[in-house]
């Protein structure tokens, strides 16, 4: 395995990754995207898809970066970097935000994780004593988005991330729908996990000895696109 | 008519001990002005409410490297790692509140409510010690009012009755905070004499004092 | 005591009341007034002292009704009426009304009743099988403004409204802290009523032949406008 | 983009036995339109939530008139005496809710809240079959949240994206109603290319087709 690692660079994960997360999206959906590699998610929205992005400190229609003087200090991502705000976009405060949010308003969130288990609790939030960051705005969405799609590295450091139990703090319980990683994609069902799409570059039996989870492997099972 | 104040002299009237909500996400429409003068100040052993604690250097972040904070009540802490560090060293307390439900509180105590069911945060940290509810088959989370001594929040435009008006991302929590606490001081970016009752966001009865923070 | 109802016409009465609940607002306060009586007060506010109207649909700064072309047909007062948006004025939505109503963050609020009672309980929005118009704003306005000040007729077709204990539905409980009718003035403490204003025309056995309730006598009395 | 649809389209979207939110105070900021259509088509049995039944022979007033609503939920229903006149004579179901825990009960449902904890009622007959709780020393009655298949809106300047603008009395309760119930459908005063991103008030991700009302 640690041959095949080094055959996938940091983009090449992020790539592969990114680009599946992308074919999750209908026209029309309005998403909402955590910071770091959920990002890179925007880049590769179909053709032909209109996706509009939602952002927690108060923007809908999250447009490109924004460099040089087409900034405008008053415009930023949760992440806080400057962005355009797109033909029909609107501002709104954080009420608004997390009615949205809450409220079922959106259709799919990308999102990091430390730990996913078999039953879909995510812990994305808090290694104690080692990296407290809070939650931000992790719990309305996950708790509130119709789809919930977390996307990571399939092993981080060594580490096992997609678990039979979380053993750190959670963020939500038993609301993760997809996980992708750049091995291969498990839907959580009531059952557990399914596995629907594996990276060619690996075999049903390098996941199983990469996944804590026990997972039943889907009889319509794709090659996911590197 | 509101009356218009220096920056110096909203900072005055907090005292050591206080309770303050600022208002801004990350550097983005929060009363940095104001700020400056609490810092210069050094009005220390305050509660800050607010949704992060900035970065190293700037605005809600100097508040926590000056060490004025004895505790801060947020929803997100990482952007500043002195908060962390003393966090972690035992000198500063903080409370991790997820932010729609920070907000929530906070609109809680401005409209009068006894508090909110929410079901962000089921089964996590943030359930301990609190009371929870069975709704129509759902599990939720009670969680009460939250206000504060003084809010200090950020207006793109202000006018002379206290109405404000907001360009871009900077409303965040200023629009809630505003209805929370006994005394809300606005800093505007412009103060102009009258906006278009149409284009309020804030309603001047919210607003007691303003500070002409100019362009930051 | 007939005799002395001759002498007051509605118009008096109106204006005694309207101007004796002016006499209550402080420069620069936020007020909400019912519609009917209230809406009069409006025409008594004193020289050099500034209030500001809130109206629960959705107007802070309510000015002067409009007729002809003055009228804009989007701007209405709650009870239904054109009026003006005064210099300084913001519109607003019913959560946002709601916010300041029941938030705190009026200051005095002027309403009519049906009875009030020694307690401060009030009784102004339905006669069970007769009267069925609904509460509306008022329940949240008498529990959430600062002040509550009931102004009514003192006597309305023979029957006595001041009582000591309301058989009407409640709008609010303990919620008063000054009735105004046209022959006196009762401030409602924790104890009971006190009279703190009489009108001249009245004794204060008349006004004790006309009142359920206990009260008290203010060593203050003042006489009222007529 | 929204669909943009005629007023015939949207009342053929609503059935018998639907509940649907119409936002309106009296006659300002009402769908009327729409309204019109649902009278012309006849569609009955309608659960109607509103802040009040409107006039005689005008919008909301319409249906209760035509006797299409078979329960409204409202504050008031003083200004129309035929609802009154068919509470008494037991033909329409009538649900009086003060208006402040009316558009929280909305507001909660919208924002995935599972109730909240109002002053609004407290030791009168709206307390009645409903929990209380002491929070910090003061009763509060709990509410829970209200939803309807379809809310019917108003809105002064609408968006090809589904923005919505007010002017004036307008706003009501068509904002909060626009987040709370399955289908949302806006009659727009007056449709626009795209509204400048900071005048926005409803965000255009609640609406789901707008009808061009014209000028009513």
């Amino acid at each position: 395995m640690a041959v095949i690692m080094q055959e996938l660079s940091k983009e090449d994960i992020r790539k592969i990754i990114a680009k599946r997360a992308a074919l999750e999206f209908k026209d029309g959906d309005v998403v909402t995207l955590g910071i770091g590699l959920p990002t890179a998610v925007a880049d590769y929205v179909p053709e032909g898809i209109n996706v509009i992005f939602q952002s927690e400190n108060g923007l809908l229609g999250v447009g490109k970066s924004q460099k040089g003087d087409k900034i405008d200090k008053n415009i930023i991502n949760a992440g806080g970097g400057f962005v355009e705000a797109k033909t029909g976009s609107s501002f709104y405060d954080s009420q608004m935000a997390f009615t949205m949010m809450r409220g079922g308003h959106i259709d799919a969130t990308v999102l990091g994780a430390l730990q996913v288990d078999e039953k879909g609790n995510l812990a994305s939030w808090l290694i104690p004593g080692k990296f407290v960051p809070g939650m931000g705005g992790s719990m309305d969405l996950v708790v509130g988005a119709k789809k919930v799609i977390v996307v990571m590295e399939h092993i981080s450091k060594g580490q096992i991330k997609i678990v039979k139990k979380c053993n750190l703090p959670l963020t939500a319980c038993r609301e993760v729908n997809l996980i992708i990683t750049e091995r291969c994609v498990f839907k959580v069902n009531d059952n557990g996990l399914v596995m629907t799409d594996i990276n060619p570059m690996f075999t049903i039996d390098d996941i199983k000895c990469s996944v804590e989870a026990d997972f039943i492997v889907s009889s319509n099972l794709r090659a996911m696109s590197i | 008519m509101k009356k218009i104040i220096s920056a110096k002299e909203a900072a005055n009237m907090i005292k050591d001990g206080s309770s303050i909500m600022v208002g801004g996400f990350l550097s983005c429409g929060t009363p940095d002005k104001i700020i400056d003068e609490i810092v210069r100040q050094n009005i220390s052993n305050l509660t800050m409410i607010c949704n992060d604690t900035s970065t190293l250097g700037n605005d809600r972040g100097k508040l926590i490297e000056n060490k004025q904070i004895k505790k801060v009540i947020a929803s997100h802490i990482g952007t500043n790692p002195e908060t962390g560090r003393q966090m972690n060293a035992g000198e500063i307390e903080v409370d991790l509140v997820p932010m729609g439900t920070l907000i929530e509180k906070i609109r809680a105590k401005g409209s009068g409510l006894g508090g909110f069911l929410t079901p962000t945060g089921v089964g996590t940290v943030i359930e301990d010690g609190k009371e929870t509810m069975i709704v129509d088959g759902k599990k939720y989370i009670f969680e009460k009012p939250l206000g504060a001594d003084f809010a200090l929040i950020y207006g793109t435009k202000v006018d002379k009755y206290g109405n404000v008006c907001f360009h871009g991302t900077t409303r965040n929590h200023n629009t809630i905070m505003a209805t929370a606490a006994e005394t809300v001081i606005v800093q505007a970016e412009k103060l102009v004499d009258c906006l278009d009752p149409d284009e309020v966001v804030i309603p001047g009865l919210f607003i007691d004092y303003i500070v002409v923070g100019g362009d930051n």
